[in-house]
């Protein structure tokens, strides 16, 4: 936390009147604090408990309850347990663009839903499968590869709910006709959710390039994944940026444009 | 009718199913014995190379298609063809 | 890429495509960007099936013997004659021709639904016989291969039945939408020929 | 446009908290609650020997699990009212909820699953009875951000006429901070962070319980000031 707290208060101290002024403030914020989760992500399951990248699926007893035993574990489930409800905070983020789109609002609440499930069994679940084999090291083997079986198939092979999620994204970016995000946007996240689906594979094999580990369902599915994240990560930086200040939902009346009505003429 | 045979594409696709029924011949002649065999492996695969181009030329139009489009088209079969036959061959 | 924002103006209606020199790319740009992207991913994975077969011939080779070469080379036939017609279609749409470009529509679905049929006849009794995808590499290949690329033809099939209703009700139709449709169906075509060579054919 | 749907679910607050606390109250796992240092053995047994009362709370705690859905659903609404640029906090909010409620409800399952059949192997009772403690005492993730939404929505609101009093803000801000250690209690097995230690579990609930309370307050306040305004929601 402390890495980005103390960054924070420079800026605002220089410009202080103007980044408090700033009418998107809300969605800048919530935009800011997608490359803080996305690094602490990255950093709890790599580096700190070399979850990632996959251990072999056909490990021998022995590597799988030496791995479940290592105190990272722990400390890596107390940071995701703390920083995970930034997951929907990134989300909220990108469904503000969707929002924005000339589809209809069941493109949102899908991708809504699909975000709601996908948090505990896609994120949560599997670290705590990973921390509670740490927790108490009296298990005995058995226990232990169970839950190192979970872990890993709950987060390579949970499919459905990110799947439909990321088709609606695509489905939205491809119909809308008012240019909120490139069409080959949308086309890429086509891919993104195809190779949700290439990871089906996980749950039958245990060797080979389509394990769990293996080169088609992970490291494929990655280089196309981590680019797609950073590039949607860019071009929702330049749609908050490129709304115009008329169409925010604060804008002043006299500002707002006719065709603004229709969205919020929601019921309390 | 006629004017739908003399199409210039009607003319692609009969090339196209008789190169397919072809390199079925030569896989079931061929590689009747499903051991490895190089003559049929390389005939069917420059055939299939031959029929992806065809299909992206006449079919996808791309035969009047701005030069970056046909000359990343062509890469592809030529590349991704190439790429299969030298792992093929390296393999061996 | 200045070519392209000039190839996609939208309502180009039933105007022929400029042949004067730059040319012209047919349908949205956006969905080349997507074609492109596909064949690149197709390609990965086809390279990396030639890689792990390399590894293990004798596996490959028994388990293609077990796969049915007539549906297969039925399949490729469904699918390029699915292509001829939409590109007919595409042809007839472009000239205009509006009754001539539904019928071949409706040929090009005909032969295009046909596929995803055959292949429910050549996947059941496999699976039936214990040909599942845990069974080798080349199973799982085989299925995942296949089974993303009958995505992609269902998908396709969706897609044209929009283009027939396009050209059904819309009073102007947009030549680049169908142009956009049959690109990507004569992908799910090229697709397929080097699928058919890969899993059914090579030795 | 009235507000009478919007007072309908915030009354439905109080009787679900009542079941709360009655659940709270009768789950012998709670009183006192676990130590996480006992061996799977004394888990086992524990269990055995309090199947009635562990799996009457399992079977009332997943019946009552989203009881307080309806409160949180209203504080999205007064949240979408702030006039800000954007309801990315209202949705941001409700995805939290649903992650949160969740993960509560897992804790349930797992404790009510490890009495359905409490002659299991001690070793899976007692993860069992670990992965129930784990879902419901660490991941205060979502609740942390949820507040951090609403006290942001009250910052930022530019209408003259404030939703909510600033102080609730200040007090949200203040949830945060005091539910955040739970979040160690993965690490330690006793002491005060431990999952049944005071900074864990007895400030935890407590925080969760004035929080529940204050909202409740500050929502029927804010409510009934709504009057005509129209709701920007979804």
């Amino acid at each position: 936390m402390s890495g980005t707290v103390a960054m924070a208060p420079q800026p605002a101290a220089e410009h202080a009147t103007s980044w408090r002024k700033n009418r998107k403030l809300d969605q800048w914020i919530a935009f800011w604090s997608v490359p803080f989760f996305f690094n602490l992500f990255g950093l709890v399951f790599v580096p700190l408990s070399w979850m990632m990248p996959p251990r072999s699926p056909g490990s021998t007893t022995p590597h799988i309850v030496d791995f479940m035993h290592s105190h990272n574990l722990l400390i890596a489930c107390v940071i995701l347990t703390l920083a995970y409800g930034l997951a929907p905070v990134s989300n909220a983020c990108y469904l503000m663009q969707v929002r924005r789109m000339s589809v209809s609002p069941a493109f949102r609440y899908s991708m809504m839903i699909g975000a709601i499930t996908g948090a505990i069994v896609g994120m949560l679940f599997p670290m705590f499968c990973f921390g509670l084999g740490a927790f108490r090291p009296g298990y005995n083997s058995g226990v232990l590869t169970m839950l190192y079986d979970f872990g890993y198939l709950a987060f390579i092979g949970s499919l459905g709910c990110f799947c439909v999620m990321w088709m609606a994204f695509a489905l939205a970016i491809i119909l809308d006709e008012n240019g909120i995000l490139p069409k080959w946007l949308g086309y890429y996240t086509i891919w993104q959710y195809v190779t949700e689906l290439m990871a089906a594979p996980v749950w039958i094999v245990k060797t080979g390039p389509f394990a769990w580990n293996g080169l088609m369902t992970f490291w494929f599915a990655m280089t196309l994944y981590v680019p797609w994240q950073i590039i949607v990560y860019v071009c929702i930086y330049r749609a908050i940026k490129n709304q115009p200040e008329a169409e925010l939902d604060n804008a002043s009346p006299e500002l707002r444009p006719k065709t603004v009505e229709f969205r919020s003429g929601t019921s309390a | 009718m006629t004017a739908l045979i003399r199409n210039p594409l009607t003319i692609v696709w009969a090339l196209l199913t008789t190169v397919t029924i072809v390199s079925s011949l030569i896989a079931l002649d061929g590689g009747a014995a499903h051991q490895i065999n190089t003559t049929v492996t390389t005939a069917v695969l420059l055939i299939a190379a031959v029929k992806a181009y065809l299909v992206i030329r006449h079919f996808m139009e791309v035969r009047r298609a701005p030069v970056w489009l046909k000359a990343t088209t062509s890469g592809w079969v030529v590349g991704l063809f190439t790429l299969l036959l030298s792992f093929y061959f390296a393999s061996l | 890429m200045t070519n392209v924002a000039e190839g996609v103006t939208p309502g180009v209606d039933n105007s022929r495509p400029d042949d004067s020199g730059r040319g012209h790319v047919p349908g949205d740009s956006s969905m080349w960007f997507f074609v492109i992207g596909d064949l690149l991913i197709f390609g990965v994975y086809f390279v990396g099936y030639m890689y792990f077969r390399g590894q293990n011939h004798e596996l490959f080779l028994q388990s293609q013997a077990r796969l049915n070469l007539d549906i297969g080379a039925i399949n490729t036939v469904m699918l390029l004659t699915s292509s001829l017609f939409v590109a007919l279609g595409t042809e007839a749409a472009r000239a205009g021709n509006r009754v001539a470009a539904l019928q071949r529509f409706w040929i090009a679905l005909a032969f295009g639904a046909a596929f995803p049929l055959l292949k429910m006849f050549e996947w059941i009794p496999e699976i039936c016989s214990g040909l599942t995808p845990g069974k080798n590499l080349f199973f799982m290949y085989y299925y995942v291969m296949t089974g993303i690329h009958l995505c992609h033809v269902a998908l396709g099939l969706v897609i044209m039945c929009f283009i027939l209703r396009h050209l059904k009700t819309s009073k102007a139709p947009k030549i680049s939408f169908v142009e956009t449709g049959a690109t990507y169906w004569h992908m799910v075509d090229v697709l397929w020929l080097v699928l058919f060579a890969l899993l059914y054919l090579m030795r | 446009m009235n507000t009478r749907g919007q007072r309908i679910l915030l009354w439905t607050a109080p009787p679900a908290v009542a079941l709360f606390a009655l659940a709270y109250l009768v789950f012998p796992v709670f009183s006192p609650p676990l130590s996480p240092t006992l061996t799977p053995d004394q888990v086992a047994a524990f269990f055995r020997g309090n199947v009635t009362g562990i799996l009457g709370v399992a079977i009332l705690g997943n019946l009552i699990a989203c009881a307080l859905v309806p409160l949180f659903a209203v504080t999205a609404v007064q949240i979408s009212r702030a006039a800000t640029s954007s309801t990315v906090l209202t949705y941001a909010y409700v995805i939290c909820v649903g992650v949160g409620t969740t993960a509560f409800i897992l804790a349930d399952y797992c404790w009510g699953m490890a009495a359905f059949r409490p002659e299991r192997d001690p070793q899976l009772t007692s993860l069992l009875n670990d992965m129930a403690w784990f879902f419901f005492i660490a991941p205060v993730g979502t609740i942390m951000v949820q507040n951090l939404c609403f006290a942001l929505s009250v910052y930022l609101d530019e209408r003259p006429d404030p939703i909510f009093p600033r102080w609730v803000a200040h007090f949200n801000v203040a949830t945060v901070v005091l539910l955040a250690p739970s979040a160690f209690s993965i690490l330690y097995k006793s002491g005060p962070l431990a999952w049944n230690g005071p900074l864990s579990f007895t400030l935890r609930l407590t925080t969760f319980a004035v929080y529940i309370a204050v909202m409740f307050w500050a929502l029927l306040r804010a409510v009934k000031y709504q009057g005509d305004d129209r709701v920007v929601l979804a």
